[in-house]
């Protein structure tokens, strides 16, 4: 069970091509939530991979801080979808066009 | 050594597959053994208090209550990181309670306006 | 008197948020009819009740059989409230042939009819506790409403469908020693539904959930013509074993049982404290009752009304319930209307389901105190 | 004999015995209940000849109203003498009339002294021979603007007679089955199996 | 089902009696223990058709109490339900409806006429919004009379109905 | 704390109920016991006698084949059906009896009250469960016999509740 | 070098990222998005952080995931099951990602990471509580905050405009 | 009557029964026993006594209990045992099957009247075994429109899932699936499933009624966690621990609900509602809507979901008595083994057999589970009763007190706690 640091970081280079991929294809709002979860999560793989090979908990500690905000992004997220979805009745960005605020 | 505490959970997704394995068969058995009959279409419409359905089984629908998952989402953070704190409350000096009581108070104030505007089932 | 109308309980149209649900026949919370509810989120936005599903034509029936021979057709719609069905029938048909009844026959009529009462009301009771998903409160009412059923059997020898009352008394008299028996089980019975007080009535979970659900007020009431046990809930004091006594109501004494709130809970609570009151009607009336005599008159064979009509009612487990009865000199009734409580209370259904949540539903439409058979007849 | 045991033999026989034994109650008793009188008397006060007073009974009062009149009559008696609701509506259909009346009974909950009281208000519809329900003639207005309470009564009307209320919100099916084609019911030409 | 695996048709004699002599040792105890099964675990469906239902209530109550016989009164959903007690009167508005509730169970499924309208139409058989007895329309497996029935007697219907599943055959591997 | 009170109280009063005695009559073994021997009417004083309402019972030597029962049925049930007997009666010349139909009977006594002859009255027989309609049909020799009850439970009202046995 | 967990969690996290995005419905891409937080979850208990790794499962699965997936279900069915999207912004979107994961991991791979192992035991997870409440504790005040603002503007965000006033308040 | 109990052909069970055995024997014969073979040549076999174990000593073992024990003892060790028989899933699913009877009975009990009783011989006691079996004979239907995979996958997933939350419960000292040290995390992250299950199979079955339900439970579930976890945040803070065999141990002197009680009646409460039971039992509540999201299962489906809900019920009992109760701790009750046994052997007339290895089991463990099984036993029962008792409340009357007063009396309870550990009753200087 030995594993080393660049596995990991491959890993979350590819989780972090796949959310790129995802954020510039995708014309759906909840995908493109998904892309951007997967992309927090490449993120926060690095932290903890890179905390736990120079042996300090700052890397935990701030994957925790960022799984956090990240509640609370998806949580306005969604609140956005979900008001877009009622004005809109649909969930695809290009339809959303008079966002003005 | 990288990964050795990983060992100690795999129990928990060993009997987690056990489960599964042990009871997919059941299902199985249960197919086979059991009697099929698709006589009649109106067998597998949605049960619907002896009517014949109508309308869509999913439907757009929306509780009352959605504000209270919103919140949710939030309060669980909040709630796990108390256990950092908690579970290493021994070890810390006393000084180190007044950021967590900061840190709650300001989260109360966003509870209560959270409750309040929740509670207002109306708007929702 | 408020003369505006209610606001339109038409269902709405179906748009994206509003979901209909069918609630009913195959349901374990609708009873034996159809309630089409609309429902956008947890609140409800209309109600359509669809009774009808035991529609049965007993009015077109009774217009081809005799006076006697309608017995066991018209206590068919509450069959565990028999004797209180036949009632209006029975008093009906004696003022068109114009026979007195002798006084033993009223009292056992009186005590029949409140044992009866009592079943019904604790079958309601048991159908009650389980909509609120209370599975002792269906057992309990359920078991101890047999120590009365065990009496009406023995008195009129059939557990449910009694056949008892005919014009002109009663079919049987009292077997040997009931009136012991009948002491006993009443006592016995009136012990134990004052223990439903700890589990049930001061449950303060049912009370929350309960109260302030569902409220008619006196105004409504009245105008929606509500009767019996939810008219009673909203503050009026209207019972017609008082108003208008029948047979030997009069003589005996008891209360009327009224509250204010006219909520679930309240309406909830009137068969209960009416039962208890039943309890001393019977005592009484097993006290006062003649120890011998007639219980029966004889009747002239095949008997005829007159060219009249008749317009009696009685205090049922559920309100009033009236009886029209048109004769054309003929063996048979030239027409029978039966103007029965659930039908008269399912029109507040529409009304106080509107904007109640989804959880209320069952609460708010038992505590009708709706037989959907009866309605339905 | 036992009553009942006895009426069967000559059901089987259907002749008219001409009896009506004992106290036929639609005479006119010698002296009216005063009470009742004074309510009859009221409104024969109000509408004179429109209305007739068919019977004075101990707690019963009954007048015939003709059918352009019952919803000014249900009106002064909700208004003036304090009928509050209906507790009944019953058809009845007469053939040889060649019409259906529709009988209202009425209580009152608010005024006490008139607890006792059930009054009879009796109105009749023209009956067609090939009833369709809500399109033909077999037509009444509506009480239900003045009594909430008759609303099902008068749906259940409309079904079992095919008496259309005019006014009535919802004149819809109540109790029969979705797909009834046949008569309405209650009708004396609509006759049941084997009779 | 083993028979479709193993034929005299598509295999040879002797695999063809081990099939048979197979399926007599599998079928038959699995059978023994599947009707018993059933006989002991009979719910109900939920659908009240008319008045019987008070006594078939009074059934469920602690005086009768058919818990005893592994009967659960007021079972929720019908998807879950093996019994259909026809309590009482079947308007020609509720026909369908029944019918349709007794083809949303799943197999097997055993119907119970209780009272005599459920029977022959009973006191409504010349009524004309009632139909004469459900025969027509469902599989009848026990007739249970009286109007009501007592609860006693719909109790040893329900035994009559034990001693009818246990000489079924559980499933055909056929 | 008026809510807790009450909670609790309730909670006392299911745990007390844990100790009081089933009221459960257990009935394959265990039979209730009516008044007499079932529901007779005395056409003399045109009253009945209590009694419980089951199957019918028909004495062959006291019916006359009258048909009363037979029409007495007509407006209830049409249960009654009046069929030929093989053998012959002094006073029952046209040798019918009544056959019931318990598919249809309603058991409500009308056709014991119909009886002049004290030919037919009800019993406590109620277990008439059958595979088949034509098992519900009983014949009048099938009515003729006497059906054997044992019934003797009672409900008993002690101190821990009523119970049966 | 890697193992079979490893390698086993990797196929499970990227093949479920891929899924997440590419499933014809919402509702299976959101279950794949649960595949890969579970996965990730996996990553931290291979890396020692079971803490991490718990707070992961809980909130990201039990409670996101939870939101997204009633979110989802709250949207009508055809637009759970359709998909927008054009194919050459299909190709660029490859194009771009390939860009990326090649020169990031040519970067990666040339650096001085590749060598990079270590024996020392794994931190202890109270270690991170007390960092949160000694060095971080600015910080943890800043994300109460963050939290408060974002439950504050969702639920002013989600919340119905178009009040109709038929429902009774209590 | 003889009507009543079927009789059934008992021999003829048997003699097909003993027919299968026949052929089952035949069958491994032929089969069974060479592929055995070749399994073994393939696998590496465990060490014991010194021994390598190969067939051949496996099989003299069989005839000799005194070298039966020591394979016995070493598989009990193993992985396998506990996931599959001891302190996993055979044991929660023993106990589970007796809590369903026991509910029935005790209900039956409390509203005067027999319960199950003619099915078995002895109180209806194989009454679970009847419906078992009747369930796993009926048909199973998945409505039209449906979403297969999740309809068939949703039961097993809940079953496994379930599992996986008893697999955390230490229930002897040692004799733990899963001995992990942020245990208590883990529970949280494995109920976080259950929403997501529960809305998941709602949503596959097309339906209005399931659909509703499964709001009702993801509402239900998602409020309660939240004063779930701040309740037994007090338990931490004084042990300074996550691990659960570790809090059991904290617990040697006084069970923690003595000073926290009321975290552990907030805990209570939150079980009764994550547990959907009655008073909490919304999103199945019958009378509303028909049988909430468990509306469309028929058949086995139903069933598992059944197992799943119970084995639930058993692992939150057990985590109310780990939490509160004290685990497996108590005063020894179990009978020490008899030395002469160990010492001198079994004397059988003139064979004197030593075994070595008994006990299998030591006193200790045997003790801890004896306590761990009452105390659980009676948290059991105290879930139970409420179903008895209370009828269904609604779901805004659930919300607001899980988020208003439970979370508010959580915090309260909280700052109790931590009064108690600052003020040195309890914690390091304290009389722990």
């Amino acid at each position: 069970m030995s594993n080393e640091l660049i596995d990991f970081v491959l890993v979350s280079i590819a989780l972090l091509g796949i959310g790129i991929y995802g954020l510039s294809v995708k014309r759906n709002a909840i995908r493109m939530l998904f892309a951007v979860e997967i992309i927090i999560n490449a993120a926060n793989l690095n932290l903890v991979a890179f905390g736990r090979f120079i042996p300090n908990s700052g890397g935990q500690t701030l994957a925790l801080f960022s799984i956090a905000i990240a509640a609370a992004e998806v949580a306005v997220g969604l609140s956005l979808i979900i008001v877009a979805y009622r004005m809109y009745q649909n969930i695809d960005i290009a339809d959303f066009r008079s966002l003005k605020g | 050594m990288v990964g050795e505490l990983a060992g100690n959970y795999s129990t928990v997704v060993l009997m987690f597959g056990f489960a599964v394995v042990a009871m997919a068969p059941a299902l199985l058995i249960s197919r086979m053994i059991s009697p099929r009959k698709k006589s009649n279409p109106v067998k597998f419409l949605p049960m619907e208090c002896g009517q014949v359905p109508s309308g869509e089984g999913r439907t757009h629908f929306m509780m009352q209550y959605y504000a209270y998952i919103l919140m949710f989402v939030v309060f669980d953070v909040m709630a796990i990181f108390l256990y950092a704190w908690g579970s290493a409350l021994l070890e810390l000096p006393k000084s180190a309670t007044l950021p967590i009581i900061g840190f709650l108070a300001i989260m109360f104030a966003a509870m209560a306006f959270a409750l309040y505007q929740s509670g207002k089932r109306t708007i929702w | 008197m408020n003369t505006e109308l209610p606001p339109g309980l038409a269902l709405q149209k179906v748009d994206e948020r509003i979901m209909t649900l069918n609630v009913g026949p195959q349901h374990p919370g609708s009873g034996h009819m159809r309630i089409i509810v609309q429902i956008d989120g947890d609140f409800i936005v209309a109600c359509d009740p669809d009774p009808g599903y035991v529609h049965r034509g007993e009015e077109k029936m009774a217009e081809y059989r005799n006076y006697i021979t309608n017995i066991p057709h018209l206590e068919r719609p509450v069959i565990h409230d028999s004797c209180n069905i036949l009632y209006p029938y029975v008093l009906g048909v004696e003022e068109l042939l114009g026979i007195e009844v002798p006084e033993r026959a009223k009292y056992i009529r009186v005590i029949a009819a409140e044992l009866n009462r009592c079943v019904y009301t604790m079958y309601w009771l048991a159908i009650y506790g389980i909509f609120l998903g209370h599975s002792t409160m269906f057992m309990w009412p359920a078991g101890d409403r047999e120590l009365l059923i065990d009496l009406l059997e023995k008195m009129t020898g059939a557990r449910v469908t009694h056949a008892h009352f005919v014009p002109g008394g009663v079919r049987n008299d009292l077997p040997p020693n009931f009136e012991d028996v009948c002491l006993r089980q009443v006592n016995y019975f009136e012990k134990r539904i004052k223990e439903y007080a700890a589990i049930f009535y001061d449950n303060p979970i049912l009370i929350a959930r309960t109260a302030n659900t569902g409220v008619l007020s006196r105004e409504d009431a009245i105008r929606l013509g509500t009767t019996g046990s939810v008219l009673r809930a909203s503050g009026v004091d209207y019972d017609i074993r008082k108003k208008e006594p029948y047979d030997v109501y009069e003589e005996l004494d008891f209360q009327t049982n009224v509250l204010k709130e006219g909520d679930s809970y309240a309406r909830s609570k009137i068969p209960w404290l009416d039962m208890l009151e039943s309890c001393r009607i019977i005592r009484h009336a097993l006290q006062k009752m003649p120890k011998s005599g007639s219980v029966r008159v004889k009747l002239k064979p095949n008997p005829k009304g007159g060219d009249a009509s008749v317009y009696k009612r009685v205090e049922s487990g559920r309100g009033s319930l009236g009886c029209y009865i048109v004769s054309d000199k003929k063996p048979e009734p030239y027409r029978v209307k039966l103007s029965v409580p659930s039908f008269r209370n399912l029109i507040a259904l529409p009304y106080l389901l509107k904007g109640e949540k989804l959880g209320n539903m069952p609460s708010v439409y038992w505590s009708l105190n709706y037989w959907p058979v009866e309605a339905d007849r | 004999m036992s009553s009942d045991s006895d009426e069967e033999p000559i059901e089987t026989t259907t002749e008219e015995n001409p009896k009506s034994t004992k106290v036929s109650t639609v005479e006119k008793e010698p002296e009216l209940p005063k009470f009742e009188k004074g309510i009859a008397d009221k409104i024969v006060e109000k509408f004179g000849t429109r209305i007739k007073v068919a019977f004075v009974k101990p707690d019963r009062v009954r007048i015939n109203v003709s059918r352009d009149d019952v919803k000014e009559v249900a009106s002064f008696l909700r208004d003036v003498l304090n009928f509050d609701h209906a507790e009944s509506v019953s058809g009845v259909d007469y053939p040889q009339d060649k019409e259906i009346e529709v009988v209202y009974h009425l209580g009152s909950y608010t005024d006490s002294s008139l607890s006792r009281q059930i009054l009879v208000l009796a109105t009749r519809a023209q009956r067609e021979e090939n009833p369709i329900p809500g399109n033909d003639a077999t037509k009444l207005p509506s009480l239900r603007e003045i009594f909430y309470s008759v609303e099902f009564h008068e749906r259940e009307i409309f079904e079992m007679f095919g008496v259309f209320f005019q006014g009535h919100p919802d004149n819809r099916r109540l109790l029969l089955p979705e797909d009834w084609a046949d008569l309405p019911p209650l009708r004396k030409d609509f006759a049941i199996k084997g009779r | 089902m083993l028979k479709e695996l193993i034929t005299p048709q598509n295999a040879n004699v002797f695999i063809g009696k081990l099939g048979d002599i197979l399926e007599k040792a599998i079928d038959k105890p699995l059978g023994y223990a599947i009707n018993w099964g059933r006989i002991w675990s009979l719910w109900p469906v939920h659908i009240e058709t008319a008045c019987c239902s008070v006594e078939f209530g009074a059934a469920s109550s602690p005086r009768y109490d058919v818990e005893r016989f592994g009967i659960i009164e007021a079972f929720g959903s019908l998807r879950q339900c093996d019994l259909i007690v026809v309590q009482g009167t079947i308007t020609r508005k509720m026909a369908p409806r029944l019918r349709l509730v007794y083809d949303q169970m799943p197999e097997p499924k055993y119907v119970i006429a209780m009272g005599a309208c459920a029977i022959t139409g009973g006191l409504y058989f010349d009524s004309y919004n009632v139909l004469p007895g459900i025969d027509g329309i469902l599989p009848v497996d026990v007739y249970v009379p009286g109007c009501p029935p007592r609860p006693e007697t719909l109790i040893q219907g329900c035994m009559l109905l034990q001693e009818k599943i246990k000489r079924m055959k559980a499933r055909k591997f056929v | 704390m008026n809510t807790a009170t009450g909670i609790i109280k309730a909670l006392n009063s299911g745990i007390k109920h844990l100790a009081i005695k089933r009221f459960t009559l257990r009935y394959p073994e265990e039979k209730l016991k009516f008044v007499g021997d079932g529901y007779q009417f005395d056409p003399s004083t045109g009253v009945g006698i209590a009694g419980y309402k089951g199957r019918h019972m028909l004495f062959h030597d006291h019916c006359t084949g009258c048909q009363l029962c037979s029409i007495a049925c007509e407006g209830v049930a049409e249960a009654i059906a009046m069929v030929k007997v093989p053998n012959e009666w002094k006073q029952n010349k046209k040798a019918i009896m009544p056959q019931i139909d318990y598919g249809k009977c309603v058991f409500c006594g009308l056709c014991v009250d119909a009886c002049p002859f004290y030919a037919l009255y009800m019993t406590n027989d109620y277990e008439l469960s059958s595979f088949s309609k034509e098992g519900l049909i009983y014949t009048p020799a099938q009515l003729q016999v006497k059906p054997f009850v044992s019934q003797d439970s009672e409900i008993k009202i002690t101190s821990r509740g009523a119970t049966h046995g | 070098m890697a193992d079979a967990v490893f390698l086993a969690l990797s196929v499970i996290t990227i093949g479920s990222a891929i899924a997440a995005l590419e499933m014809r419905s919402l509702i299976y891409g959101s279950i794949a998005l649960m595949g890969t937080l579970g996965g990730i979850a996996g990553f931290f208990l291979l890396l020692d952080s079971p803490f991490v790794a718990m707070f992961q499962l809980v909130v990201y699965v039990g409670s996101i995931a939870v939101l997204i997936l009633f979110t989802v279900m709250l949207v009508k069915r055809e637009l759970i099951f359709k998909k927008v999207e054009d194919k050459r912004r299909k190709f660029a979107g490859i194009g771009l990602m390939l860009v990326f994961i090649i020169a990031l991991g040519s970067v990666i791979m040339d650096s001085g990471i590749k060598s990079i192992t270590t024996d020392e035991p794994a931190v202890d997870f109270r270690n991170i509580g007390a960092d949160f409440l000694t060095y971080y504790w600015p910080a943890l005040i800043l994300m109460a905050l963050i939290l408060a603002g974002s439950v504050t503007g969702a639920l002013v965000l989600a919340r119905r405009e178009d009040v109709n006033n038929e429902q009774r308040t209590d | 009557m003889s009507v009543i109990a079927p009789n059934f052909k008992f021999s003829e069970f048997v003699k097909s029964i003993l027919d299968n055995a026949f052929w089952i024997l035949l069958i491994f014969v032929l089969i069974g026993l060479p592929a055995v073979q070749v399994i073994l040549f393939y696998i590496e076999m465990p060490v014991i006594n010194g021994e390598l174990l190969t067939p051949f000593l496996a099989l003299t073992w069989l005839a000799d209990p005194s070298r039966t024990l020591p394979i016995l003892k070493a598989f009990m060790t193993t992985d396998l045992f506990k996931i599959v028989a001891f302190p996993g899933f055979g044991f929660a699913a023993l106990i589970a099957a007796g809590t369903i009877f026991v509910e029935r009975k005790m209900l039956a009990k409390l509203q005067l009247r027999v319960g199950p009783f003619y099915c078995g011989k002895f109180e209806g006691i194989l009454q679970l075994m009847g419906d078992g079996l009747k369930l796993i004979s009926k048909e199973i239907i998945i409505p039209a429109k449906a979403d297969k995979p999740i309809f068939w996958a949703a039961p097993v997933i809940f079953v496994a899932t379930a599992a996986a939350f008893v697999a955390l419960i230490p229930v002897a000292p040692g004799w733990v699936v899963a001995d992990i040290d942020v245990g208590l995390l883990a529970v949280f992250a494995i109920i976080g499933f259950f929403p997501i299950i529960t809305i998941l199979s709602a949503w596959s079955s097309n339906s209005k009624f399931p659909f509703i339900g499964g709001i009702r439970a993801l509402h239900q579930m998602v409020s309660f966690e939240i004063p779930m976890i701040l309740s037994l945040l007090g338990v931490v803070i004084l042990t300074g621990t996550l691990n659960l065999s570790e809090i059991v141990e904290s617990q040697t002197n006084f069970p923690w609900i003595i000073f926290l009680p009321i975290g552990a009646i907030i805990f209570f409460i939150t079980i009764l509602a994550e547990l959907e039971r009655i008073p909490f039992d919304l999103p199945e509540a019958e009378s509303e809507i028909v049988a909430g999201w468990l509306t469309e299962f028929s058949g086995m489906i139903y069933g598992l979901v059944q197992l799943a809900t119970y084995l639930k019920l058993y692992a939150f009992a057990a985590l109310f008595v780990v939490l509160f109760l004290g685990g497996w701790t108590g005063p020894m009750i179990w009978p020490p083994f008899p030395e002469e046994i160990i010492n001198e052997g079994i004397v059988m007339g003139p064979i004197t057999a030593k075994i070595p290895g008994l006990p299998i089991f030591s006193q200790e463990m045997l003790n801890g589970v004896l306590w761990f099984v009452i105390k659980t036993v009676g948290v059991i029962f105290f879930i139970l009763l409420p179903r008895g008792v209370f009828p269904r409340i609604r779901i805004d009357m659930l919300l607001s007190l899980g988020w208003y007063k439970l979370i508010g009396l959580a915090f309260v309870y909280i700052f109790i706690a931590l009064g108690l550990l600052y003020a040195g009753v309890l914690g390091p200087g304290g009389i722990l």
